[in-house]
Parts: structure tokens; C-alpha cells; sequence
């Protein structure tokens, strides 16, 4: 199992998130985070114009069985790609384990619901 | 701190430079015009021919009841006006901190004003004191009842028995009025300091302002006896009283303390800007009982200040935003909500004397001059006035002060400005401004320096860090935990 | 974008229908009543027979002070009360631009209102243009002096040397209670087109809409020499005036526009409810101003007009609550808030006309209107009206027009409606609200064509995506850095 | 709950022996004193002596105009003043849930108070229940004309054509006016359960505890016929009425519903402090309506109770401030606003009978009162008050009413209290305050009983945890989805 | 060391915090996120009736020793199930090192007090 | 690459942004954290002082070349030390790959900027 890590804007949440329904993720965490990378942003207060590094991004997260990461990455990258400065990072590290609360199961199959 | 020094004295020093150096120009007919003035006028000599059926001086229910909502809608601008005006301007860590100090100021004032604000402000002293200070005679209120007259009127008033005259409302009513006014003076200044200073010190500072400072003021531009409201000075509802006031102990307040750990110029973003839209929004609305209601009466006058005062204010929110969007490209939510203050400041001492023109010149003038002031002036100068208390309310007051001796028309009462032939109002009107810029600029030096000594006023850099309402009062705006 | 306009002409088309059918049913003595109605005579006729102590006419303090009042109440209705009551509910990456839509309106109409809004609105022309636009002897108010009175007024009148009748009110506090209007009938639009307009297109249809559409309709209305005026139409606060005539731009708008990315005929939850809250709370009390102030004085009429908007939309807004528990289980905040304001919309045309019965049965009947359209219709008509302005003030208004040609009672003022006998006063109320369907319909389509090719309305799927906040105005709401 | 019902029978005990003690000490001149009190004098008994010239009576508009703005004012308090007062207070996941309660009290009373509440508590019955409840003569405001004058009156009356006497504002108005009460009272009580009660429960249990308590202890100490009225006991704005009433019954609920899940006398920190001080200030600027609308007038009287009121408010907050300081280290925010709305409820009954100094006595004295029962003797006694209505509104009003039998000062109306040589005016204080303890916690007791059973009222352990928004309203308050 | 991520419900929370308290998971750090899982909750919205599957959820984060895990697992099932779709999951991954910054120490000592 | 977490005191953010900066470390990520951990830090309310154990937090997050790691370490150490408790932690976990959005790199070179 792999924890796939992804810092998007957040302006391509909705893209990413049907792209990733479309590889099979049903399944996934996210939360509001800032980021400071290459691109910056600018805002206006009371005629000063001023330059910021610190962007608001969304960090979505999940577990998913290795054979489906490949293809989740590249529905990130698709759906989440502007060209512009700042589309974001994909970070994949490994998982030793995983379990359903609900039911106890342990490792892969508590990943995906079985019929 | 040294520098911060030199700073001060610059600006001071600009100021009072250009205002005399104006003041030299056409001084002839001030006094003559003065002398006219019945505006305020307390404890006013003989003036009505008693008729033959004279009728017992009454309270009239109408005026009575503008002027409580009036009292009560000033109330409201800085509690929650100011509140959240300044609340939502500063980072998340400070936001109870600045509304505390408006809630503490209502508190603390008013009990000053009753105890003896009132008294030392419109109370009359004798001898030599008389223009500059009342005295003791209407601590806590003391001799007056509540079926008095007010003895300060504008447009009402009555003969008395003993052929005076008399306002037309209650006279604790006027007390309760006025003491709006001495709460939300200090309450301005506190966003020149916002983000950095001790609880203890703020308060201190405060309370020593608001009698030293404030109450004189008042007196000299307000009271029958002050010697500035016998110049002939015009302030119809408060710009050299509160805001010329407050701006300048602002700025000196701003440069004594000193910048903001990390400031370097550059803006900070307002941590909740739909709190900024209510602050404007009601003081907006309560504005309308300062000025509006500084005529004492629901009257004609009344109406017209609301006029000028709404169009000022539309106005120059407007230009703000036109401003914002030729300069940066985009009108900003902040950007309109300061132009909108910057225009019910400044239009705050001429609205009971202009008309539509002055209102739309007035409103117009401001934006730019606090646009240029809070965009390019402020950041060469370098000096961190928070949510720019000296910006908005020191540079759109003075602006409203000298505006009135332009733009006082006959056609509203009996003033001219200078485009209407008096040349001598607006040099009253830079003697008057001139001389509160001195005397607050002075006074809130020695103030702070007292203060600094006696509880220390600049948090520690820790304090600043973690944020005033933690440190300051061991509360977090904002707690998400359930 | 073809659809659209066939769901336009379909929705407008029906409505029209609608209430041309019901005006062919019992059209007799219409012309009889409206000739009685000297409601709001401006410049009237001779009328009082002048007594032998002709005493100068003079303002009433009492009258002026409650309408000082109202007038700074319908202000903070649209700001902040409206700001928040819309700002809420949109997405927070929103909230802003629907805000300083809300304020610069504010601004931009009050000037609009005194350079020459008011004078086409309320003013008089000559020749055959009289009963439909005001000419321009207003423009910047000029001839109207701070002690004028009142050329309009309902209740209270008093005589005057030439033997004319007058107000009690200063002229100027009319134009300000009316600029109050003027400024929130166009904000109440913006609920249409909410999360995915330009700023630039925004701006420029509201000014086009508010000379072109709200002066002239206030001129029938409510001008002495409107047509509608002189056929008996009445609204007493702005049923058609404001509401009818905003609910139909609205919808016109909506689907002009088109849908949002994304929208699919499903509820978006709001962003902060506690604002829907505050901002319904807001126009729940600003309203009283804009109710009650609407007879211009302090009397029995304005206790009857408070007495019944509060009763209607209590009523509505507890009805809601129960049809919400009946379908959904579940009584909501926002459901509760949204039947208090249609409450609010449906008793303003009928406020001073109607008793407790008329007003009880006003708000049951609005509740469940909006409650259907809002909740079912408008998902089968599939047009994407975010905030329901169409919903609420479109349908409410409709109602509360037609309600007023039903319930209106002698015991109130002397006017009757179908249910005291006088059917005749139910086809005026119908042919003033068709009219004013169609008048609002059409120009808004006309507006949003020329609007759309000068400057362009939509917002990029881009900017929509990112929000209008920091696209239109480049701030964030919130910000928790610190 | 078997422990329940001991502290509430404990607490309930010792308050009433407490008076009782008090009441047997000096107890005669009561009956003579009350003779006097024509205050509040329904179809009061010929007066006037008719006058060869006699006028027909008259609306006054002054009074008129300030009497609508009071009744606006009492409803901002609840809406939007108490829901975000209360709704700042609680956990995030209940705060629509208390502001719905705000909301539906003020749409659901106010029906009732029209429909037949106004009847039973200000109307007459004949025989013997004449001075403990009113009759339906004025179910549906039947017989009340637009321009009927007010049979209650104050300060200002007029005589009428019969030889009575008549007040000068609309009689609508003054129904308006009191149903804004009347919607206030239950709503301050929700504090006292919020976070864990059933949404029916609290309604049904709402309008029971409004019909049943509300109505007829208005009727006892405000209705002319009322007996507790004719023994002469004081209650300017509402200290028994309304605040020792709920501030009772509040006690009770907390008791009898039980401790939130996880309470352990420890506090848990306020989802919003902002919104709280938004909540006060607008209490605080409403609360000029409550209290100085009391007099039914805009003159002398009003004056002074906003004086009296602004003044007691301001040095409980400070006074709060001041303790935090002393026993805590940090003056806090959530303290300073607990602090002023403590001193608004203490003046309450006393705010047109007392001046400078017993305001200013009040004021500190409530503050001391409300800091140790909320701070120390709550955690001993061990209920669960969430936001301490009983410990500010309890204990706040029962002082505010023995205070006015103590500080009532012949300088402002024709009443003395103890320190003006009126002993028995404590002593009637003390048996009205003591009645309407009994009668508001045994009725409280018993309505909880019946509502429990009949649809029960405490929430389940698991609504309680997933929080009362999601669970009674299917609503989350903020949403961040974009 | 391992790291223990949990994505429970918000009501639980006050459960699972006890539990972990008395597994010897004294340290913890949480906050909240949204969660796209098999659970679906309603709204109303002016008489609609929607659906959305982004549900409010808490993520529980910490680190601790091996031999803590299984008793820690063990909790977060016990405390933070109801048995009803979207109880969460638990995902255990490797950490490599831990620093506590107040003093330095590294590894497996940074995460408890000795005494 | 290694994944860095530091949950600090939001107070040091400041030096701690500026700190990284100097170790190179130009790019992060992060967000605010609910802590419980030994501190312990009060409150007011209404008279009542009460302690929690809850500590508002700030959690930095970033990947980085190996290389870097170490002098990462030290400059969070150094500049969110206050010494007093509460300060904090770190923990390092591997990464096994990483993906720039913009243009698809993969590995370590998706971590900086070739110019
Ligand atoms: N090494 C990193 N560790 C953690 N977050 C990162 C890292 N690099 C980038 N990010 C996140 O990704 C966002 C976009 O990265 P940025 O460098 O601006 O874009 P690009 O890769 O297109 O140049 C940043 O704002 C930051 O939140
Ligand atoms: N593979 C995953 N990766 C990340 N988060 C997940 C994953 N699966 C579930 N979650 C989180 O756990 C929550 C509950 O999961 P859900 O599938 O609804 O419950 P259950 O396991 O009981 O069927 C989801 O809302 C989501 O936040
Ligand atoms: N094992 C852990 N797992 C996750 N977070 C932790 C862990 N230990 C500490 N923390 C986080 O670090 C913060 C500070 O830790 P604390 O133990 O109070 O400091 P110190 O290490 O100085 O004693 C805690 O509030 C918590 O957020």
C-alpha cells in the first residue's frame, strides 16, 4: 500500500477530484494548507500593493493499493496541471499497515469495500 | 528611538508650518464674523423679548426623541462599530484585544464623563481659567435634574423666565450625547498602537488622555466659554475635537511606541474582512447620530447633515475605489471601507455648514489625499501606524476642518467659507487646527513618556509574537475544539 | 445560451397571462377609488380652506425625527444587513465581491440619487412625458432649501399661504429616505447573479438599471403625477417599486447569465450562517424603517404599518419553520431566515393598508409560495438563481402586490380591497404589477445585451473557479496567517 | 436527577428565606406608598379637571417617534443581540441551534402576543381573577383602532373627553412595544439548557412557559389591575418580569435537564468571542429602548434612564475588568461583556427611579454578585447553567429589584426607597421578587414535567456529541467547501 | 518508531482521546480535514433536500514506540467505532527519526519523558 | 529524499520560515495543528481559570533531498528552541518518490529548480 501526498490548488479541487474518480479512488482526506514555493501571489491593502510567497493550497491524501498509484498520479497531473508556476507536488511514500475502524480489517482489503 | 523623535518633530513641525504660514494670508474680518457666532452658546445673555404670554420652557418631545437614538447610535459606532471596524483589520491573535480596548474605553469613559469629564469639559470655571477649562460645579452630575433644559442648543431653542434662552432637550441628555463623543475620541487612537501594546499601558495612556486632552479641547472648541469657540471656530460635529485630535495623538503614539516586530512597510492582510464591512457599515449608520445629531435638535439642519454626510461619505468610497481600480487594477473591499471612512471623517465639522457641492468636493478631496497619505507618504516616512488612525482620521480631519472654512455656506446657517467671501473662517479654522495639532501632539508626548515610566507601555517582543489576546487576556478569539 | 431565453419568455410570458386574466374579471370602479386616493400628493391642488389664524407652516419635529431614523435604517439594511444576509450564503472564496457589491452600490447610487435620481424619480415634468419620467429641476437638489418641507406626504399634512397642503418633514429628508430605496432596489439583484459576474459588467448594469428602470417606476408609482399613481395603484412601501420590479430583473438575469460551472440544480451550503443570521436579523429591524417610515410620520399609521411587518413575518418565518419540519424533518436556520424575508417582502406593498387578519394571512400565504418556488419549481425550471432573489422578492412582491388589491381595509386607511367589496382596486394591482413585470423584464434584457457587448458580464470559467474574491478584488476574506 | 431536585429545592428555599427574613423586618407605610403610585395607571379613574377649553386628545409624535425606535431597539436585542451573545458562547456544533431559538421565539411570540398574549397580561377580566390575569377583550388586537391612544402611560398623559386620562402614543405601539418583551424573556432562559436540549421540547416548552408565566406575571406588576401593581411594587423596564422570571426558571431547567455530557464545572472556551462582543454591544445600544422606552415618552424621564442604564452598564464592565484583574491576572473579554450585560439587568427595575449615585452603586455591586456566583458558588453547587442565565440574569434582576426598593430617590419620580426613609418599599420589592420566585420555579418545574413526557427534552448522548446544528437542523454553520 | 494516522469521526473524538490516554498515548497531535469515503450525510437547503459525500472528520496523528502500536490500534477501534459506515481508517507507516526540539534528543527517547 | 514534519509553536514560526530559508530549504507547506503534549496552558472564562492541554500548533512539512536533511534538523531546532516545554517535535520518514504537477518531473529533481 502507498500514501499518495498532494499539494494542489485550489482552484483545480473539483478537476482532480473527478479525475481521481475516473483511476479508481473513491476514497480520500483533505484539508487547507499554505504553501510557499516558487510561485507568488499579490493582494492590494489600502493602496499598497504587496507581494506574497504564502498561497493557499489543498492538500489531498490517500492510501490506495500499488497498483493503482500509477494511474492516480497521472489523473493528478492532468487534472491539477495549469502550467503555470505553483501546480503543485505529489509525494508517494510507503504504508506498513492500514485498518477499517469499522470492522477491524487489516492491510489491503480494508481499502476497498468487497461485494 | 532617537530617530522616532525626529520624525515626530518633522511632521509636527510641516504641519504647523503650513497652517501659520496660511494663517499669515487674509486675516481681516475673523472676528467680526466670530462675534455673530450664536451657535453653542451656553448660558447665553438676554436675547428673547418676552411676550406678554409667556410660556414655561418645555421639553420638546421631537428633538427629545432624535436625540436619544442619536446618543444612541454614536454609542453604537464605537461598540460594535469601531469594534469590528478595527477588529477585523488586525492578525487573528490581536482581534480580542483591540475590541476589549473599545469595549473598556466605553466603560471607563463614561464613568469619567459622569464623575467629571462632563464637568471639566462644558462646565464653566471663572476668572482666567474660563476659556480653557471647566470646573468642578456638574461632578457626577450634581444640580441637574431631569426636567432641566440643556443649556447648549444649535437651531431649537426658548425664552426663559428671567429672558435667557434655553435648549430644547434635557440637559443629561446633552451629557449622555456628548459623552459618546469623549468615549470614541480615545478609541480612535488605538489603532496607531494595535498589535503591540501592553493592556495596562494602553489604559493608563487612555484615561490621562481623555481628561488632558480631550475634555480641554472640547472645552475651547465647544463650551460657551472656550476661547477658540469665541475665535469663531466652526466644528460642527467633532473634526478638530475628535478626529484632528485623535489623528495627531495617533501618529505621535504610532512613532513613540514603534514599529511592529517584522514590519518593514509592507501590509499585513486583515484577518477577517466581512468584520471590516460591518465596522464600516455601522459607523456608517451610526455616524448619522454624530452628525446628525449635533445640531441637538430634529430639525432642518438635522436633515441637511445627514444629506452632506451621506453624500461625503458615498462619494468617497467611490473615488477610493475608482482610485484603487486606476492605480492596482482592482477596487478592494478594504480600500472602499476606508474611503468611506475617510469621508464621514471629514466631512464630521463642516456638515452642519455645506451644502451639495461642499459635501461632494469634500467627500472627493479626502479620498485622494488619504489614498496618497496610507499608500506612497506613509510608507517613506516609515512610521507603523497600525489600521492608520493618523491616515485616515488626522489627515481627513484636518482636511474637514480647513473644508469648512472653504465651503460654510449662508445658505445653510449664517457662515461663510472662503468661497463664499470670508477669507477669515478658514484662517480661524488653521488657527484652530493648528493649535490642537500642537496641544495633542505635545500632550500625548508627555503622556506617553509618564505612562512608559509609571506600567510600560510596548508589550515584549514575546507578547507580540504569541499575540495580544493570549498574553494580554488569556483568551483565543476562535476555538474550533467541541 | 438559446434555452435561456426561451425559459425567460416562458416564466415572463406566463406571469403575464396570469395576471391579464384575472384584470378582464370585474374592472368597474377602479378609476372612482384611485380619483379618492390623495396618498401622496405631490404639488397638490387646493385643499384646505384657510382658516382665519393661518399659521406658517413649519416642520414637526416628531415626524422628522422618526424619519431620521428610518431613514438610517433602510441604510443599514443593505449595508450591513443585506451584505450579510447575501455574504453568507454564498461560498467564502465570494463573500467579498458580493459585499462591496453591497457597499458600492451604497456609494454609487447616493450620488446617482442627488445629481439627478431623485429629480427624474420625484420630479416634475411637462407635456406628456409628465406621467412617466421626472425632468431635471432637482438635479444636485438645487432650489430645495434646508427648511423646505416636504412636497410629499401621506398622513400628516398641513396647509400652506397659498392654500396648497405640505408635509411635516424637511424636503431633503425625503430625498434621503427615498435615496435609501433607490440604493437597496438594485442590491436586492445581486442575489441572481451572485458567484460568477465581472465586477466592471456588474457595476455598470446596476447604474443603467437604477436610472433606467428603478427612477422611472418609482415615478409611476409613487410621483404625483405618475401614471400608475393617478390609475390607484397602491404600494405603500415598495412592493412594486422594489421588489416586483428587482425579483424580475433578477430572474432575467439568471438566466441571461447562465448557470454557475458546475451547478447541477443541488444546493451549495452556505458559507457562515451565523452572517445569514445577522443579516436577516438586520433587515428584520431595518425594515420597521422602511415599513413603518413610509407613511413619512410618527403616528397611528406608522404603528399600524410596524404592527403589521412584524406580524407577517413572524408568521412567515415560523410557517417555514413548520413546512421545513413537514417535508424535510427538519426545521432550518437558513429556511427560517429565508421565510422572514419573504415575510418581510410581501406585507411592504401592503404594510399601511391591511390589518392583523390581512397580515397574518399575507405571511402563512408568502411562506408557502416561496417555499414551493424556491424548493421545487425553480429545480424544474432549471435556471440558476443562487440567492433567490427571483425566488423570494420576485414571488414575495408579486404576492404581496395582488395581497394589497385583496385585504386592503377602510379600518386602516380609506382603501379597500376585493374582500371589502372592492374588486376594482385587485385589477389595478394587477395591471400595475404586469406592467411593471414586463417594463423590468424587457429592460433588463435590453441592459444585459448593451452591458454584455461593452464591457462583458460573465466571469472566465477561471475566475469563477478561483473565486470572484481574489480574482474582482484580489483579497482574501479570511486570513489566519499572523 | 433525584440530587437534582434537592439543590433546586435548596437553592429556591434559601432565596425565599432570605426574603421572607428580610420582608417581616419593617413593614408599614407599604399599602399608603403604594396608594400613590399611579405609574403605570390603566383606564385609570377621572383625574383631569376639565378645562373650558378642552382638547382632543392627540397622538404626540414625539413620543410616538421615539416609542417605535425603542420597540426596534428591544428587538435587535433578541435578534440579532442575544442569538450571537449566546451564539458566540457556545461550541461551534451548537451554535446555529441557540440562534434558531432566537429566531423562532421572536416569529412564534410574537404571534402568540397578537393572537391572545397582549390580551391576558395587559387586558382587564372582571371579578376575581381581575388582578391575576387578563381576559381575551384583545385577542387579535379586536377593538383597537389605528389612532386609539394608549390606555398605559407614564410620564406623559392627556385628559380625556370622560374626565379620564389617556397616554400620547398609539395603543398599537405600546402592544408592540411590551410583544418585544415578550419575546425577550423566554429567549433569555435557552442559555440555561443550550448544548442538550430537544428543538421541540424547548418550543413546546417555550410557549407553555410564555402563556403561562410570562403573561401573568406581566399582568400582576404592570396591568393596572394587577395585585402585585396595585401593592405598589416598582419595576421600571422589566427586573421581576422579565430577568428574575427567566433568570429562575433558567435555574430550574439547568437542574432538572441535567449536566452536558462531560461537565465537570470546568469551563469550556467559546467557539467565538468576537460574536459575543458583537452580541453585548448590541444588547448594550438596544437596551437604551428597553429601559428608556420604559417611560413610554421621550422627555426627562427617558433621559434619565438611559443615563442611569448606560452608567450602571459601564462600571459593571469596568468593575468585571477590574476583579478579572485582581483574581485571575488578566482582565478578559468574555468577563468585561458578562460584566455590562450583568449591569443592564441590574438597572433594569430601577432605571427610572434612581439617579447617579444608585446607578453607580448598582452597577459595581451586580458585578461583585454575578463574579462569585459564576465563578465560585456555580462550581460548588455543581448545576449546569451553559451560559449562566440564572447567574447573571437570576441573580443580576433579584438584585436589581431589592435595589431599586433600597436607591429609589424621590429627585427622579415620586418613589423612595429604603436610604430615602421608604422602608417599605424594600419590603414590597422583596415579597414581588419573592412571589415571582415562587411562581416561576414551581411553574417552570411543572412545565418541564409535562413537555418531557409529552415529547420529551433532553437530547440523546449522541446528539449531543455530533452537536445540536447537525442533528436538530440537518445544518452546519460554517463550511469551508468551496 | 512508527507513525499512526487515524481518520476517525469528530463525535468520537472525545472517546478516542480517553482510549489513548490509557494505552499510554499521552502525546497527540490532530486536526480537522474532509474526508470522501462510503459514508453519505444530508442537508437542507431552502426546501432541498442534498447529499454530499464530503464528510467533516478529525485526523489523529502521532508517533510512537514500537511495541506501543498494537495496544494503540486497539484503542482507536475500540473508542472511535459505532459500527455505521465511515468509522475511518487507521494507516501505520516507518519513521526514520524524531527530534524533540527542546532539547535535542534523538530517536526513540524524544517521544517520552524518562524520570 | 525524506519527508520532514515539525510541529513547532506558532509563535517561532516566524524564525523558523526564516531559519529554513538559510538551509535552502525554500519550499514547505504547512498548517495549523491542535497539540496535546506536556505542556499545559490556561484560560479565563467568566471567573473560572481552567487549564488545557490542547496547544494551538503550527505542522511544517517538507521533502527534501537527503542532503539536506541534516542541516534542516538543526535549523528548526535552533530557531523554534525556547527551551521552555512545549516546543515540539520532528520526525523524518523516507519518501519514495516525488512529482512536480507542472511538468511531470519525477525523483529529486521535481525538489528544486535547474537553472
Ligand atoms: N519540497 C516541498 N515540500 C513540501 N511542499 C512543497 C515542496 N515543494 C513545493 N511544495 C508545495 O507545492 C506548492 C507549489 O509548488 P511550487 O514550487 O510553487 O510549484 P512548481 O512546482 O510549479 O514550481 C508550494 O506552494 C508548496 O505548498
Ligand atoms: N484510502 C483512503 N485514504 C485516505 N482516506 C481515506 C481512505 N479511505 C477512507 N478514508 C477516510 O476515512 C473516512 C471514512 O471512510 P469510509 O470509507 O466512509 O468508512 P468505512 O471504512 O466505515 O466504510 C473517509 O471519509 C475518508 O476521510
Ligand atoms: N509523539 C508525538 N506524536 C505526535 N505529536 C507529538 C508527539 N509528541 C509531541 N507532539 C506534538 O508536539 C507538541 C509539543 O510537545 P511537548 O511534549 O509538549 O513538548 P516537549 O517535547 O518540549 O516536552 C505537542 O503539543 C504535540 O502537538
Amino acid at each position: 500500500m502507498k500514501k499518495i501526498e498532494a499539494i494542489i490548488r485550489k482552484s483545480q479541487f473539483e478537476e482532480v477530484k473527478e479525475a481521481l474518480h475516473e483511476a479508481d479512488i473513491d476514497f480520500f482526506t483533505y484539508w487547507d494548507v499554505t504553501g510557499i514555493g516558487n510561485e507568488v501571489s499579490g493582494g492590494i491593502y489600502r493602496a499598497q500593493v504587496y507581494e506574497t510567497r504564502f498561497i493557499q493550497r489543498r492538500m489531498i491524501t490517500f492510501v490506495c493499493r500499488d497498483h493503482l498509484v500509477d494511474n492516480a498520479v497521472k489523473a493528478i497531473i492532468n487534472a491539477g496541471r495549469t502550467g503555470e508556476l505553483g501546480d503543485g507536488k505529489i509525494f508517494i511514500s510507503n504504508i506498513e499497515d492500514s485498518i477499517r475502524i469499522r470492522t477491524g480489517e487489516k492491510g489491503p482489503e480494508s481499502l476497498f469495500i468487497k461485494d | 528611538m532617537k530617530k522616532s523623535y525626529k520624525y515626530l518633530s518633522i511632521t509636527l513641525g510641516a504641519l504647523l508650518l503650513l497652517l501659520t504660514t496660511v494663517s499669515l494670508l487674509p486675516a481681516q474680518d475673523t472676528v467680526a464674523v466670530a462675534q455673530d457666532s450664536a451657535v453653542i452658546a451656553a448660558q447665553a445673555a438676554p436675547v428673547a423679548t418676552e411676550t406678554a404670554t409667556f410660556v414655561e420652557p418645555t421639553i420638546d418631545a421631537g428633538d427629545t426623541a432624535w436625540m436619544i437614538v442619536a446618543a444612541a447610535f454614536v454609542l453604537m459606532m464605537t461598540i460594535p462599530g469601531l469594534a469590528f471596524f478595527y477588529g477585523g483589520l488586525v492578525r487573528q491573535k490581536n482581534v480580542l484585544n483591540i475590541m476589549m480596548q473599545s469595549v473598556i474605553l466605553t466603560a471607563v469613559i463614561t464613568v469619567q464623563w459622569v464623575v467629571f469629564g462632563y464637568s471639566i469639559a462644558f462646565g464653566s470655571s471663572s476668572g482666567a481659567l474660563a476659556p480653557y477649562i471647566g470646573g468642578l460645579d456638574w461632578a457626577f452630575l450634581k444640580g441637574i435634574g431631569i426636567s432641566d433644559l440643556s443649556p447648549y442648543f444649535i437651531s431649537h431653542s426658548q425664552p426663559t423666565a428671567d429672558g435667557g434662552t434655553i435648549g430644547t432637550i434635557p440637559h443629561i441628555l446633552f451629557v449622555l450625547f456628548q459623552g459618546m463623543f469623549a468615549v470614541i475620541t480615545p478609541a480612535l487612537i488605538i489603532g496607531a498602537f494595535a498589535e503591540r501594546i501592553k493592556f495596562g499601558g494602553f489604559l493608563l495612556f487612555s484615561v490621562l488622555w481623555a481628561t488632558l486632552v480631550y475634555d480641554p479641547v472640547a472645552h475651547w472648541v465647544w463650551s460657551g466659554d472656550g476661547w477658540l469657540f469665541k475665535m469663531g471656530a466652526l466644528d460642527f460635529a467633532g473634526g478638530t475635537v475628535v478626529h484632528v485630535n485623535a489623528g495627531i495623538a495617533a501618529l505621535v503614539m504610532a512613532i513613540m511606541i514603534g514599529k511592529r516586530k517584522n514590519y518593514k512597510g509592507h501590509a499585513i492582510p486583515p484577518h477577517n474582512i466581512p468584520f471590516v464591512v460591518l465596522g464600516t457599515a455601522l459607523l456608517w449608520v451610526g455616524w448619522m447620530g454624530f452628525n446628525a445629531g449635533s445640531g441637538l435638535a430634529a430639525d432642518g439642519l438635522a436633515a441637511n447633515a445627514f444629506l452632506t454626510t451621506h453624500l461625503a461619505t458615498a462619494i468617497s468610497a467611490a473615488t477610493w475605489a475608482l482610485l484603487d481600480f486606476l492605480f492596482n487594477k482592482k477596487p478592494t473591499v478594504v480600500g472602499i471601507a476606508t474611503g468611506a471612512v475617510a469621508g464621514l471623517v471629514a466631512i464630521t465639522p463642516a456638515a452642519g455648514f455645506v451644502g451639495v457641492t461642499g459635501a461632494l468636493l469634500i467627500g472627493i478631496i479626502v479620498a485622494v489625499l488619504c489614498f496618497i497619505m496610507v499608500g506612497y507618504v506613509k510608507g517613506k516616512l516609515g512610521y507603523d501606524d497600525t489600521l492608520d488612525a493618523f491616515g485616515v482620521h488626522g489627515v481627513g480631519g484636518i482636511w474637514g476642518a480647513i473644508a469648512t472654512g472653504l465651503f460654510a455656506t449662508p445658505a445653510i446657517q449664517n457662515y461663510s467659507g472662503l468661497f463664499y467671501g470670508n477669507a477669515g473662517q478658514l484662517v480661524t479654522q488653521l488657527i484652530a487646527t493648528g493649535v490642537t495639532i500642537l496641544y495633542s501632539g505635545v500632550l500625548t508626548f508627555i503622556l506617553f513618556k509618564i505612562v512608559d515610566k509609571l506600567v510600560g507601555i510596548r508589550a515584549t517582543p514575546k507578547e507580540e509574537a504569541v499575540g495580544l489576546d493570549l498574553t494580554q487576556h488569556k483568551e483565543d478569539a476562535y476555538t474550533a475544539i467541541d
